[in-house]
Parts: C-alpha cells; sequence; structure tokens
C-alpha cells in the first residue's frame, strides 16, 4: 500500500507539471517543467524496477534534453506571445 | 471552434487507449515462466547467464540478442549529428562568429572545473561496467556529454575539437561494425559473440564481446550528443549580439 | 471489481498517468502556435511513451533483471526486460529526433523573425 | 565469407562511418564511397535474387540466435523486389548527383552521407524480419528525409521539415504503442512468430493495432488524412532527392504496410477500408494535382495518386491484385525518378519552379523535353509504354474483384491525370521560349542516367515479361506466407 501511495503521488506531480510546461508561457519554466516530467519519470523507472531506463532518462531527458530546449530558447524568444503583431515588431527592431 | 474538435479527438484517442490497456492488466506475469521458454522475455531470463554469462539482462538484450537495434540507434544519433549540422550549416564567410553573451561566475568556472574529471569518470564507469551493473553504453556516453556540455557553458573560450569528435565517432562506429563483421568472416553471423571468450559470471572481464562493444557505443554516443550540443551552441546568436549593440 | 485496493490503485496511476501524458502532449502539438511549444508537447508525447513501455513490463513484487552473485534464483520474479531494453532504443532516437527539431526551430525563427506556427507562410495548413 | 543480406546494412555503414575522417584527407571520397556503396548495392542485389531463385527465401540470423530470439533478416522474392529496385534507383541518384555542390565541400559530405542512409534505411525497412527493427529502420530514414527536406537554406524547406517532423514524429508515436500492444498480447517481436501468435489477441484489441498501423504506416505511405508532408517536402528537397522520397521512401513505407496487413494479420480484415482510404487519396490527390501552379507540387500529388491507387489494389487483397500494385509501383518509381531528374534541370536555375517558367523549354533543352514528355506519357499509361500495362492488370484485377464502380473511378481519373500533364508538356512545346532565364546544361552522367530511365520504361513497355515472372512470384510469396513463417521458424543455425 505504501508503493500505491507513492505512485498515486508521483502520478499527480507528474500531470501537474506537464499541464504546467503546456501553459506556462514563459518557455523557460515550461522546459524546466519538462524536466521535472522527466525527473519524476525517471523516479518512476526505478520504482518499476528498470535502472537501466532510469539511468538513461536521467541522463538524456533531464540533463541533455533541457539544455537543448535552453540553448534553443537562447536563440530564440522567451516568451510565448498570443498577439499576432509582435513578430512584426521584432522584425522592425532588428532592422 | 478547433480547440474543441481537438480536445474531443483526445477525448475519443484516450478511450481507445484506455480500452485496450484493458486487456493488459498491469503487474502481471505475461511472460509464462522463465524455464518453458514460451516466450521471448522468458528464453532472455533464462538463457542469459548460461548463454553470455552476462549478469544485466538488459546489457543483454541491447547489446547481443538486439544488437542490431542499437547499431541503428547508434546510427540514428549519428545521422542527427550530421543533419544538424547540414541544417544549421553556415557558409565559411559567417563562420567565424564568437558565442557571445555574459561570462559566467567564478563558482560555476571552478565548479566547472572540479566536476568535469568526476563526470567524466562517472561516465566511464557506467560504460565499462554495463554488463554488470544498471546502466552502459547510452547512459555512460550521455554522462559524458553533460560533463562537456558543463565546460562549454562555463567557459566562453572552451574550445571543442571537432577533427577530434569526428575521429572518436567514426573509429568506434567502425570499430562496432567490424566486430559484427568478425563475426561473419569467421564464418558466423553478424555480431556474434561467441567467438570470444566468455569469462566468468559477475566479474569485469565477462560476456565475451558485449563489453568491448558497449564501450565502443559509449565513447560514440559520448563523441555524438557531444557534437549536437555544440553544433547547437556554436549557432549564431543574433540576438543577444543585437542586444550588446544597444 | 473490488474497490480501492493496491492493484487498481497502481493501474490507474501509472496507465493513467502516462495516458494522460501522452494526450496532453498530443494537444500542446495540435493546438499551441509556438514552435518551441509543439517541440515541448512531443517530447511529453515520447515521455508518456516510455512510461507505458516500462509500466506494461513491470511483475508484481518483481526485481529488476540483473542477476547478482547472491541471487541467481530469482528468475522467477523478474520483471519482463524486453521493453526496457527497447524503451532504451526509443529514448535515444527521441532525444535525435528533438534535437532536429529544435535545430528546425532555430533555423525558421533565423528565416522569419518569428516562432509563431501562423506567421510562417507555408506551415499554415 | 559469401554475399548475405547484413551486407545491405553492414557495407554503408561503416561507409558512412568511415566517410567523414577520409574526407579529411582527400575531399573527393566524401562523393566516390557513396557511389561504390551503391554499386556493390547492386552486386548484392543481383548475387542474392540468383541465390533466391536457386533455393527460395533467405534467411538470416544477427548475432547467432535463430528467429524468434535474435533480429533476423530475411530475402524473398518480395523483399528481393523492393531491395533491388531501391538499390537501382539509389544508384542512378547518385550517378546523377555526382557533380553536387562541387564548390562546398561540407554540405556535399552530409549530402552523400544522408542519401545513402536514405537508401539504406528503406532497404532495412525491406529485409528486417523484426516488427521493432523496422521501426528503428523507419527513423533512420526519417532523420535523413528530414536533413535532407531542408537541405537548401534559401529555400522554405525547415518549414517543410518541420511539417514532416510533425507528422512523422506522429506516426513513430502509433507505430510504437502498435508494436507495444502487440507485444503484450503475444511475447514477441518477431513479424513470422506473430503471424502465428496473432489469432491470440481478443478481437477488439486486434482492430485497434491495426487501426494504428493503417494509420501510422499510411502516413510514411502518403495515405489520404496524413499526407500533407507529401508536396512541401517533394517541393522543396533537392530535385534528385524527390526521386529518391518517391522511388524509395515511399515504397518502405508501402513494403511495411504490405507485410503487416499480408504476413502479420489477415488482408480481409482491413482489406476494405484501405480500399476506401486508397480511393478518397486518389481523387483528393488528382483534384488537387490539377490546381498546383510548381511544376514538383504536382508531381508530388500525382505521387500521391498513384500510391492511392496502389493501395486500392492492396485493399483487394487478391494475388493478381498484389501484382498489379508491384507492378505499379515499380513503374511508379522510374518513370517518377525520370520526371524529377528532367524538371531538376529544366528548372535549374528558376526560383519559383512554376509551370509556367517551363515556358518553350522544348527550344532549349530538346533532349530533357523530350525525356520529360516521354516519362508523362508513361504515367498516364499510354500503350507503348511500361504504365499501360501496371494499369492494365490492375483493371483486370479490379474486374476480377467484381469492382467495377472502382473501374470506371480509375479510368476517370486517368482522363484527370492526362489532363495536367499534357497542359505540362503543351507549355513546354507550344510556347515561346524565355530567353532571360540562364540555363544549366547536364552533364554526361545526368544524360546517362535518364536514358537509362527511358530504356527501361520503353523496354518494359514493349515486353514487359522482362519482369513479369518476377513479379508474379513476388506476388505469390507473399500472398502465400506459410513459405515465409516456415523458412523463419525453423531455420537451422550453425
Amino acid at each position: 500500500m505504501f508503493y500505491a501511495g507513492i505512485f498515486s503521488f508521483l502520478a499527480l506531480l507528474l500531470i501537474a507539471s506537464a499541464w504546467y510546461a503546456i501553459r506556462q508561457k514563459d518557455l523557460l519554466y515550461g522546459v524546466i517543467a519538462t524536466g521535472v516530467v522527466s525527473l519524476i519519470l525517471s523516479v518512476m523507472f526505478l520504482l518499476l524496477q528498470a535502472p537501466d531506463v532510469a539511468l538513461t532518462e536521467a541522463a538524456i531527458g533531464i540533463a541533455l534534453t533541457t539544455i537543448a530546449f535552453v540553448i534553443t530558447i537562447r536563440n530564440t524568444e522567451r516568451y510565448e506571445n498570443d498577439k499576432v503583431e509582435s513578430g512584426f515588431q521584432n522584425k522592425t527592431k532588428e532592422e | 471552434m478547433k480547440r474543441f474538435l481537438v480536445i474531443f479527438l483526445m477525448l475519443a484517442l484516450g478511450f481507445y487507449l484506455i480500452q485496450a490497456l484493458h486487456f493488459v492488466p498491469f503487474g502481471a506475469n505475461r511472460m509464462g515462466a522463465p524455464a518453458d521458454k514460451k516466450t521471448v522475455a522468458a528464453f532472455y531470463l533464462n538463457e542469459t547467464v548460461p548463454q553470455t554469462a552476462v549478469a544485466n539482462v538488459v546489457t543483454a538484450i541491447v547489446v547481443n540478442y538486439r544488437g542490431f537495434d542499437t547499431l541503428g540507434e547508434v546510427t540514428v544519433l549519428f545521422l542527427a549529428t550530421t543533419g544538424l549540422a547540414s541544417i544549421l550549416y553556415k557558409r565559411r564567410d559567417e563562420e567565424e562568429t564568437e558565442r557571445v553573451s555574459k561570462p559566467s561566475s567564478t563558482i560555476l568556472q571552478t565548479g566547472a572545473k572540479v566536476l568535469f574529471p568526476l563526470v567524466v569518470i562517472l561516465g566511464v564507469y557506467v560504460f565499462v561496467h554495463g554488463h554488470l551493473t544498471p546502466g552502459g553504453g547510452f547512459q555512460g556516453g550521455a554522462i559524458i556529454a553533460t560533463g562537456f556540455l558543463l565546460m562549454l557553458i562555463a567557459y566562453q573560450k572552451y574550445h571543442l575539437s571537432h577533427s577530434m569528435l569526428t575521429w572518436v565517432e567514426s573509429l568506434a562506429g567502425i570499430l562496432f561494425v567490424s566486430i559484427g563483421l568478425w563475426g561473419l568472416i569467421t564464418g558466423g553471423t553478424f555480431l556474434e559473440n561467441s567467438w570470444f571468450p566468455k569469462g566468468t559470471l559477475n566479474s569485469l572481464i565477462s560476456g565475451g564481446a558485449i563489453p568491448i562493444i558497449y564501450i565502443a557505443v559509449g565513447f560514440k554516443v559520448a563523441a555524438e550528443l557531444t557534437g549536437v550540443l555544440d553544433i547547437l551552441l556554436s549557432t549564431k546568436d543574433d540576438k543577444s549580439a543585437s542586444n550588446i549593440q544597444q | 471489481m473490488c474497490s480501492f485496493d493496491y492493484q487498481t490503485i497502481m493501474s490507474i496511476s501509472i496507465y493513467g498517468s502516462s495516458v494522460v501524458l501522452m494526450l496532453l502532449g498530443l494537444y500542446a502539438v495540435l493546438v499551441k502556435k509556438n514552435l518551441i511549444k509543439i517541440v515541448i508537447g512531443l517530447s511529453i508525447v515520447d515521455s508518456g511513451l516510455h512510461l507505458l513501455f516500462v509500466a506494461v513490463g513491470y511483475l508484481h513484487n518483481g526485481t529488476a533483471p540483473i542477476f547478482s552473485p547472491e541471487a541467481v534464483d530469482k528468475v522467477n520474479q523478474m520483471v519482463d526486460p524486453v521493453p526496457q531494453a527497447l524503451v532504451l532504443t526509443a529514448i535515444v532516437i527521441g532525444f535525435a529526433t528533438t534535437a532536429v527539431a529544435l535545430s528546425l526551430v532555430i533555423r525558421l525563427y533565423k528565416h522569419h523573425k518569428t516562432a509563431r506556427i501562423d506567421q510562417i507562410k507555408s506551415l499554415k495548413w | 565469407m559469401s554475399i548475405t543480406p547484413v551486407h545491405y546494412i553492414a557495407v554503408p555503414l561503416a561507409a558512412a562511418f568511415l566517410i567523414p575522417i577520409l574526407s579529411k584527407f582527400h575531399k573527393e571520397t566524401a562523393r566516390i564511397i557513396p557511389g561504390l556503396v551503391f554499386s556493390y548495392f547492386l552486386v548484392i542485389s543481383f548475387v542474392l535474387m540468383r541465390q533466391v531463385s536457386n533455393t527460395g527465401i533467405i534467411s538470416e540470423t544477427i548475432a547467432g540466435w535463430r528467429a524468434p530470439w535474435g533480429i533476423n533478416l530475411v530475402f524473398g522474392y518480395f523483399s528481393g523486389f523492393f531491395a533491388t529496385l531501391m538499390s537501382v534507383i539509389g544508384f542512378l541518384t547518385w550517378l546523377y548527383s555526382y557533380r553536387f555542390k562541387l564548390v562546398d565541400s561540407k554540405p556535399a559530405m552530409s549530402y552523400y552521407i544522408l542519401l545513402m542512409m536514405l537508401v539504406t534505411g528503406s532497404i532495412g525497412i525491406v529485409i528486417t524480419g523484426d516488427i521493432f527493427n523496422m521501426f528503428v529502420f523507419l527513423e533512420i530514414v526519417a532523420i535523413s528525409a528530414f536533413s535532407l527536406t531542408s537541405f537548401y537554406p534559401g529555400r522554405d524547406g525547415a518549414e517543410a521539415a518541420f511539417k514532416y517532423l510533425l507528422i512523422a514524429s506522429f506516426s513513430s508515436f502509433l507505430i510504437l504503442l502498435a508494436v507495444l500492444l502487440l507485444y503484450t498480447q503475444t511475447g514477441t517481436l518477431n513479424i513470422a512468430e506473430l503471424s502465428t501468435k496473432v489469432h491470440l489477441i481478443p478481437q477488439s484489441l486486434k482492430l485497434t493495432i491495426l487501426v494504428m498501423f493503417v494509420v501510422g504506416l499510411g502516413i510514411e505511405s502518403e495515405l489520404f488524412p496524413l499526407n500533407g508532408w507529401a508536396p512541401d517536402a517533394y517541393s522543396q528537397a533537392p530535385a534528385p532527392v524527390g526521386a529518391v522520397f518517391a522511388g524509395v521512401v515511399v515504397k518502405g513505407g508501402i513494403y511495411a504496410t504490405m507485410r503487416v496487413m499480408f504476413t502479420m494479420f489477415d488482408i480481409n480484415e482491413m482489406g476494405q477500408i484501405l480500399l476506401i482510404l486508397g480511393l478518397i487519396t486518389t481523387i483528393i490527390a488528382e483534384v488537387a494535382a490539377i490546381k498546383q501552379t510548381q511544376v514538383k507540387r504536382m508531381l508530388a500529388y500525382s505521387s500521391i495518386g498513384q500510391m492511392g491507387v496502389v493501395m486500392m489494389a492492396i485493399g483487394i487483397g487478391t494475388e493478381d491484385a498484389v501484382f498489379a500494385a508491384l507492378f505499379m509501383m515499380f513503374n511508379h518509381a522510374i518513370i517518377k525518378g525520370l520526371l524529377f531528374f528532367s524538371t531538376g534541370f529544366l528548372l535549374h536555375n528558376s526560383l519559383t519552379k512554376t509551370i509556367a517558367e517551363m515556358k518553350g523549354v522544348a527550344k532549349k533543352f530538346p533532349v530533357l523535353s523530350f525525356m520529360f514528355a516521354l516519362g508523362s506519357f508513361a504515367i498516364v499509361g499510354l500503350p507503348p509504354f511500361s504504365g499501360f500495362w501496371s494499369k492494365l492488370y490492375f483493371l483486370m484485377a479490379a474486374a476480377d474483384a467484381k469492382l467495377f464502380s472502382m473501374i470506371a473511378l480509375v479510368l476517370a481519373v486517368s482522363i484527370v491525370e492526362i489532363v495536367y500533364y499534357f497542359r505540362v508538356v503543351g507549355v513546354m512545346y507550344y510556347h515561346q521560349p524565355d530567353e532571360s532565364l540562364p540555363t544549366k546544361q547536364p552533364g554526361l552522367n545526368a544524360y546517362f542516367v535518364m536514358g537509362f530511365l527511358a530504356a527501361l520504361i520503353i523496354g518494359v513497355g514493349v515486353y514487359p515479361d522482362l519482369i513479369t515472372n518476377f513479379l508474379h512470384a513476388a506476388a505469390y510469396e507473399l500472398t502465400h506466407k506459410t513459405e515465409y513463417v516456415q523458412t523463419v521458424l525453423t531455420q537451422f543455425v550453425r
């Protein structure tokens, strides 16, 4: 029963952070929430007796994927904006 | 309204998925008893130790039984590196752009310097012991790549030798393929393991060619992942450059 | 169906969370307009699928499929190793796809100076 | 060491890993080695096809584990047909693009590696006997295809590639899910063993798995609802890559569909759905093709339409229909290859690549225009060319299955095809040329490639028995799966 409690807690946390990652307008926070999803997933893999997968998810999912996203955000823009005009403003500012 | 259509689609898909998962009770034994060898998984659990002398069954599957998948997977990463280089390719005249961003703090720099060797040693440990403990080539390679990433972030001037990466990547890949071809040449099958002495279970030298292949995979994955991140990092940073001009 | 016993809670929490993860990711891919958000959605879909793989291989009170010197006779209690081996492959392939997608996002941004899908002409469909 | 199917994979992989090192010493190696590999493909295909005709289906184990335990490769008439076709198209594409990107060596290296892996991955899909391994090869193909689609920085390639990536990710998600569900019910991943165990799956779950496979593999083979990636990818990729997409990548998707539907499952369970999907695909694609102004997009929609007809033939599911489908795929590969190759030079310096820019090119490029016209005549199915026979065989198979409304529809679609192809040919021949555009004459290698394809089209058109025996054997092998299953499962391992 103890495990069941842990798993339901982790599942809720997982869904909550995935929801946050999708809703958040600040993409940097969204990406970090994706990293948290990977972190929880890695713990779950460990508890599901899959240490190999847990290690892979930890190294690739948490570290490398998150960093790749962060680099991309640094090269593009940080905020997800709903206004249609913003892109053009950006363009005129650059040139 | 597109959003409601999508939500409806998602609900329908979810309904079908849940219904499909009804046939897959959680935690039930679907393999049959390992001694029966009725399914693939039972065969692997039963035969891995006597046949290959590898303690970690997942490693045995990844490197030996389904080693062809691993070869394909390493190739996918290789292609991703090649593809990234061609997608973000810059002509020579614009190539020599410095990465412009704030220099990182002393704490980060010192920490990176201290951590880097430790991270690399951890990665090497993980892929050398892939056949005994959890982990292996992919995990170890990814850990080493994080070590290089740390250096790349901490030191703006940290120069990663591209030709070194290419050499490591190519030689490791060729080693993998030639171990495979050696099996063919000696009259067996591709990627065959039996020409190599098996060793005793749970010692470092065991499992025949499996540790060698996993070490090759480790080097290759490390070089490829580092290459991917390096290409992404060294794309010209338009925005911060313009910010500094302002 | 008996009420909330161990089995039900486990299966609901694990299968449920993986299905919800996949659906949330797909929702983001289909609805969101920001390119990076779409890629985030893709990686969440992948995460859900990986969880499903591992969950399917799980055995009640199972141990990890690694033989230790003391306990070679635990074969009957080991979890299914095959989905774990498959998911290792899937994780690495997923990373490769994500990396290519991100590089495409960088190139699209440089070209159009926007990361919104509806401002990039030929991506409207 | 005798030649075995694994050489199709091992040799190009070794070459791909070698190229980055060797091109440090000599730049030309990056373009020569893929050519050697493709030539070796031709040798392998020839040797193995002879072996198949002597001894029957070849099954090769990998890593010394007999079929259900390890991965195995299977090479019979059916797989061999696809592998040979892909080898030929790959070799011709290499030869055609031999002088490509001469100035800048680094993108040239990427181009040749990616092209080689695109063909290798497709051949891998075709010869593997393991469903998860097939997924891995699908991903190899997909990653190379994204990179090649966005190869030119100047065009809108990145958009097309991103679109392709989204749709292909969905496809691989569905395929993985289907593979997982299959594994949970049968405990195996080998295609031959799956086909003996598939009756253990409960009916409703089986239907779910089948739908996932149809949608997932349908994306790869340009089936109706999710083929939006194809026109963009075809039109943005370099012209020779368009030929590879049409001749190799799509064929890989169709092969996977056929293998899953015929060998793993029973075609009767899904045949009707494939029939209807193929019909919708054809009608929509051909109608869309009329409206296109860009030549390559028109060719892409025409390609989708043809694949719809192939799907219909698969959906009919009889041996004759499969034969017609294989014949159509053969024709589609060589004819679309010819069309893409000639378009590559006809519109070499045009930025928009519209049909209007082909005005009067017949005066500037008489040979190339003749090739394009020949390809157009062949693909709509005019009598002296090879396209005629495949359409005829398809109509005969449909008549055998009493699907007369389908015959009428396919004939109507053929008229639509005639309209839009002849419009282009008319523009080429009956308009005054626009002198302002600079031209680029193709080299000898390109002429050789196109001449070979044209000779093949005419040769098969005049004397179809060149390949029909072979295709009949392939169709027989696919529709009678016992030999496949027995060869794989009762294999003796040294």
